[in-house]
């Protein structure tokens, strides 16, 4: 997780939650609990959330505070999750999403 | 800037727009005056979008299914922007026995002018749509109902008048009508005068306060109605909603958002500012109702409410026509929240009955002097 | 107060531009050149933008693009932006379920 | 319906400072805010404030946000969070999304501090993933500890686009370049001179030609552009990165307002669409008030001021206080908030192009033009001066109001005096003990203590250093100019990190004595 701050020179070493286990795309990954599901993603290195529904283009974080939307995956068969600020659960089920739907394009 | 025309319409709604529309393209000079900044700013932007004839009053049916039979299908084609329309047939649902009386009642009085309704069961209901609940026990059901954009249709109306000539002023609200040597002529604004030959008043509630200024009253009133839309959600159905207890209505749209309006019963007490406001109780009862026919959709994101004003006549069905005491003069108004879907015929019909002073739908049971005392 | 607004004023014809394809809207995927053609269609306010294109109408609500359409409609009209009224905000300020919107808590006076 | 004296939508500065003034005047207070943590964007801020003492001068936002949580709470003010206000309705009727469930209340009054959201700008690929605002950048890398990318082009140089590049370089990201469209950098020239330092290259009269990549950033285009705004043929520059951050200015979020029915303006002097209201932050509509950005874009230290005015000011519209009380509260808070918008950047300098300071000394256009001011112009600002020994060199060019090294001194090196915008002076004559404390607590990290000739053929700078990993006495390595260029070996000879330095160390750098006066930062090898 070599995207993650260890030390930094002002704020030290930041708490975090309990490291949990999660799924994206059913991949197995790990990200802190409480933390946005963003921020576990971006740690391990995901940059596409979403591909948008007229032009199929890829989207990911853009404002990481709940504003812009462009961030929202589906997560636990739910579509439209903005996971910037969706704090993370151990065995979450979190989806790109394609539209609305997690089912890619050629398969909806 | 123009000030002069053939016709002068009252009101830049959808009715004021598909009149200005039809006129121009008989060639009819046209100059449209809204009150508001924006064309299609008050029941024509803020409605439901239903295209319905089942549950319609048997007066205003004629009127309705010519247009679905003869104007809404090409309507697209025919304004060059997508209307949205879809036929897919409109479920009036029912979840007691005196729903069922209420709509049995409905469909068989359509029945009697032609329409083609009936009532369906619970089974039947969910065969058609089957994201509803058990709670339903029937609907009338009739096929060639259906649904279409009220932003898009009305603003497409706006845009191909405008592409064809007709004048349409903004921020322009008519603060009297007059009438000189016995016709009427004159519109007046706070910035101008217009003149006419004919003027057309189309002005959903503020058209009682302007004929007013002339001595017509047509006794409506306004009535809060409030909707809401959900974010887009994966297709799911076609059909036009509706229920027995007009605790909501409303369709999925071609974007997969959900729009349906509703109420909260304590419309008629609303407090009026000026404007139209939501009120904080309306949008949660109406989910609470929809939720109950669509458990499905509990964990849809609304991401968007707003209200408009109907503007509701004693009898519930529009005044529509000529104003015989008054020579040049016409009104279409007091459309009961439901004036979207009648749009198109009204505004076709009316250029018609402006230009040859004849209709191909007996308009008659809309005079606007119909109203009596009940003894 | 509303000001007259002659919809028929000549605002010259439309000439595409090489950012026409830009997109400015991105919930609802609406490219500057739809904006532009959309004022030369008559929608010249930002209300009827909305209404007629979509833009802000998506999940965001217009947070993201609205200044961004407003500079655009206000240059093809060749007014200032600040002449533009800005579409109506709308409740809720974020999208919310609708299982939650229908579940109003208990009045404490009800909870004794 | 649960009532309070006073609603305030916002936990940022202003929104907490509103509540603390009103809770300590007897009003019952709820502040709700949407977020997990309170303070607004307090808690992305870890550089020191401007302004003097009573704006909280020298102290870090988060420390900032901490001390305004800690007196709400002494106040007894609700602070409700994860709580997003969904509606502001008729009769200040405040509707909640909390947890589960919807929630309605009245306020007697409201406070609106929510606050401003970013401006964006469009280009080819501005919708790619990897294309984020600042403030995404700082949420991510403040809050959550994660990178926002590893090699970034900022693009804005306002004060938010400095200085989260410079928190982008303190958390281990490569900013390889700042552009700006405009033709002068519009932030501080200090918290430019801090980042350029660092060997960021500054491009102004640049913007983006296009985002490049499939799924994701992989690169980005530059050119310059014309006094049109209009891309220059032949220009064009490429850097590989994967992130592009945008700081191109702040939108008050007054929807709420709106909504609410709150007659608004259009101000671009206080940036977009405002309700039209009074200094005390009071809306056409009665009861309804406003503080911070959401009713005009300035710094955290003015919203704190606003937000205490609105608190008192709503204090007195709910008869807690008496009109005479509030007169003359008000009257001393006006005087604060006006030594706040004195000086070059202040709002009614928007959009103008100073050419001189307030002390008739021209302005650098170096500074202005690549963030840094040149060798040749440093020597005629009066915190500039040459002498034996150790002594304070204060690079601060520009009229800002800010005074915290003034008392820092205890030794009178220093001098600004009673306008707090004036550029301060070193004091000839004043005996400099080489404590340090100047340094940690200049916020523009613009004072190096030099000693310009040791006797052999050397000199030494102590500069403040905010980066990891900390070098060691003895390291070599080489000196920066204030360009952020390479021209001399350097090697650490002291580092101090005192608690008074707050997080600021004081890397003390022997270099050869011909670059005393031009070595200004530190680099490793």
């Amino acid at each position: 997780m070599s995207e993650r701050i260890k030390e930094h020179p002002i704020l030290g070493v930041q708490e975090k939650g309990e490291l949990v286990k999660f799924t994206f795309d059913g991949k197995e990954i790990e990200g802190y609990e409480g933390e946005p599901i963003a921020a576990a993603l971006k740690a391990a290195g995901v940059m596409v959330h979403r591909y948008t529904q007229k032009e199929h283009k890829p989207r990911g974080i853009f404002c990481a505070i709940g504003r812009c939307t462009d961030c929202v995956m589906v997560v636990n068969g739910e579509p439209n999750v903005r996971t910037c600020i969706t704090p993370l659960a151990a065995g979450m089920d979190v989806r790109t999403q394609y539209g609305v739907s997690d089912q890619p394009f050629d398969e909806q | 800037m123009k000030t002069k025309a053939e016709v002068i319409i009252i009101g830049g709604g959808i009715i004021g727009c598909a009149t200005a529309y039809y006129l121009a393209k008989m060639g009819i000079e046209v100059i449209v005056l809204e009150g508001s900044d924006h064309i299609g700013n008050g029941g024509s932007s803020r409605n439901g979008g239903g295209v319905r004839q089942s549950g319609r009053d048997v007066r205003e049916l004629p009127l309705v299914m010519y247009g679905i039979r003869n104007l809404w299908p090409t309507l697209s084609e025919e304004l060059e922007v997508d209307c949205e329309y879809h036929q897919d047939g409109n479920l009036r649902l029912g979840k007691t026995e005196k729903h069922r009386e209420i709509l049995t009642r409905l469909a068989d009085s359509a029945r009697n002018v032609g329409l083609d309704v009936r009532m369906i069961d619970g089974d039947e209901v969910r065969a058609i749509n089957p994201y509803l609940s058990d709670e339903v026990i029937c609907a009338s059901w009739c096929p060639t109902d259906g649904h279409a954009n009220p932003l898009t249709t009305t603003l497409g109306y706006y845009k191909m008048a405008r592409r064809l000539g007709v004048t349409f002023i903004t921020g322009e609200p008519v603060t009297e009508l007059r009438v000189i040597k016995g016709k009427i002529r004159q519109v007046i604004t706070p910035n101008h005068v217009y003149e006419g030959e004919n003027v057309l008043v189309a002005a959903g509630l503020d058209s009682r306060e302007i004929l007013t200024t002339v001595g017509i009253d047509i006794p409506m009133t306004n009535s809060l109605l409030e909707c809401l839309v959900t974010e887009a959600q994966p297709h799911m159905f076609d059909q036009m909603l509706g229920t027995a207890e007009a605790d909501f209505y409303g369709h999925q749209t071609k974007h997969g958002s959900f729009v349906f309006g509703g109420s909260s019963g304590l419309e008629r007490y609303n407090k009026d500012n000026g404007t139209p406001v939501n009120s904080s109780k309306t949008a949660p009862c109406i989910c609470r109702g929809i939720m109950k026919y669509f458990p499905d959709l509990a964990n849809a994101k609304i991401v968007r409410t707003w209200a408009g004003w109907m503007d509701a006549s004693s009898d519930g069905v529009p005044s529509l026509g000529t104003v015989d005491e008054i020579p040049g003069l016409y009104v279409a108004c007091a459309f009961n929240g439901h004036g979207f879907g009648i749009a198109p015929a009204v505004g076709e019909q009316l250029a018609k009955l402006i230009v040859t002073g004849k209709t191909d739908v007996d308009l008659g049971e809309l005079h606007y002097d119909r109203y009596k005392a009940k003894i | 107060m509303n000001s007259v607004n002659d919809r028929s004023r000549d605002i010259g014809p439309f000439v595409p531009g090489p950012d026409d394809d830009m997109l400015i809207c991105r919930c609802e995927e609406i490219t500057k050149g739809e904006i532009r053609m959309a004022v030369h269609d008559g929608m010249w306010t930002l209300t009827e933008i909305r209404r007629y294109l979509r833009t802000g109408m998506g999940l965001c609500q217009g947070q993201t693009c609205s200044r961004l359409v407003k500079g655009i409609v206000a240059r093809e009209l060749g007014i200032s932006p600040a002449e533009l009224e800005p579409a109506t905000s709308r409740v809720p300020m974020r999208p919310i379920e609708m299982k939650i919107f229908a579940n109003e808590a208990p009045d404490e006076r009800e909870d004794g | 319906m649960k009532r309070y004296d006073l609603i305030i939508v916002g936990a940022g500065p202003s929104g907490l400072s509103a509540g603390i003034e009103a809770a300590k005047r007897g009003l019952k207070v709820a502040i709700f805010d949407e977020n997990e943590k309170p303070g607004g964007q307090l808690f992305k801020q870890i550089h020191k404030f401007f302004g003097s003492k009573e704006h909280r001068a020298k102290v870090r936002g988060f420390v900032i946000g901490q001390q305004l949580l800690d007196e709400a709470d002494e106040a007894g003010v609700e602070v409700v969070l994860n709580a997003t206000v969904i509606g502001l309705y008729q009769d200040k009727e405040v509707v909640v999304k909390r947890g589960n469930e919807i929630e309605h209340f009245k306020g007697n009054a409201i406070v609106i501090a929510t606050g401003a959201a970013e401006n964006m700008v469009t280009f080819p690929g501005w919708t790619l993933p990897g294309v984020i605002g600042a403030g995404a950048a700082q949420t991510m890398m403040n809050l959550h500890g994660v990178l926002p990318g590893k090699k970034v082009l900022m693009l804005g140089s306002g004060n938010v686009g400095l200085v989260v590049s410079f928190q982008l370089e303190q958390c281990g990201c490569e900013v390889v370049a700042l552009v700006d469209a405009a033709p002068r950098v519009g932030g501080y020239g200090v918290h430019a001179a801090k980042v350029a330092r660092t060997g960021v290259p500054f491009y102004l009269s640049h913007t983006i030609v296009k985002a490049e990549g499939e799924e994701c950033v992989t690169g980005v285009t530059i050119a310059e552009v014309d006094s049109k705004f209009q891309f220059i043929p032949g220009t064009e520059k490429h850097f590989d990165v994967d992130t592009i951050c945008l700081a191109v200015g702040l939108s008050p979020m007054s929807q709420l307002l709106k909504m609410a029915g709150c007659k608004m303006e259009d101000n671009p002097k206080r940036g977009g669409q405002v309700p039209i209201c009074d200094e005390y932050g009071r809306t056409s509509l009665p009861g309804v008030f406003v503080a911070g950005d959401v009713s005009g874009i300035e710094e955290a230290s003015s919203a704190m001021i606003e937000g205490r005015m609105a608190g008192i000011a709503a204090a007195e519209y709910l008869g807690y206080i008496e009109k005479k009380d509030l007169d003359t509260e008000l009257a001393a808070l006006d005087l604060a908030l006006d030594g706040l918008r004195q000086g070059m950047f202040a709002p009614k300098n928007r959009g103008k192009a100073i050419e001189q300071t307030e002390e008739g000394i021209a302005i650098s256009q170096n500074l202005l033009l690549h963030g840094y001011v040149a060798d040749e112009e440093i020597d005629r600002f009066p915190g500039v001066t040459h002498r034996s020994g150790v002594h304070p060199v204060i690079e601060c060019t520009q009229n800002i109001p800010c005074n915290p090294c003034q008392d820092a001194c205890k030794k009178g090196c220093i001098s600004i005096g009673a306008n707090i915008t004036s550029l301060p002076i070193a004091v000839e004559g004043a005996d400099c003990i080489n404590c340090g404390m100047c340094v940690a607590s200049c916020s523009g990290q613009a004072i190096f203590l030099v000693d310009e000739d040791c006797g052999d053929g050397t000199a030494t700078v102590t500069l403040p250093y905010e980066f990891l990993p900390l070098p060691e006495e003895g390291t070599k390595g080489k000196g920066l100019g204030r360009d952020g260029k390479v021209i001399c070996d350097a090697e650490v000879v002291s580092v101090k990190s005192l608690k008074a330095f707050d997080k600021t160390s004081l890397l003390t750098m022997r270099v050869p004595k011909e670059y005393a006066t031009k070595a200004r930062f530190f680099k490793a090898v």
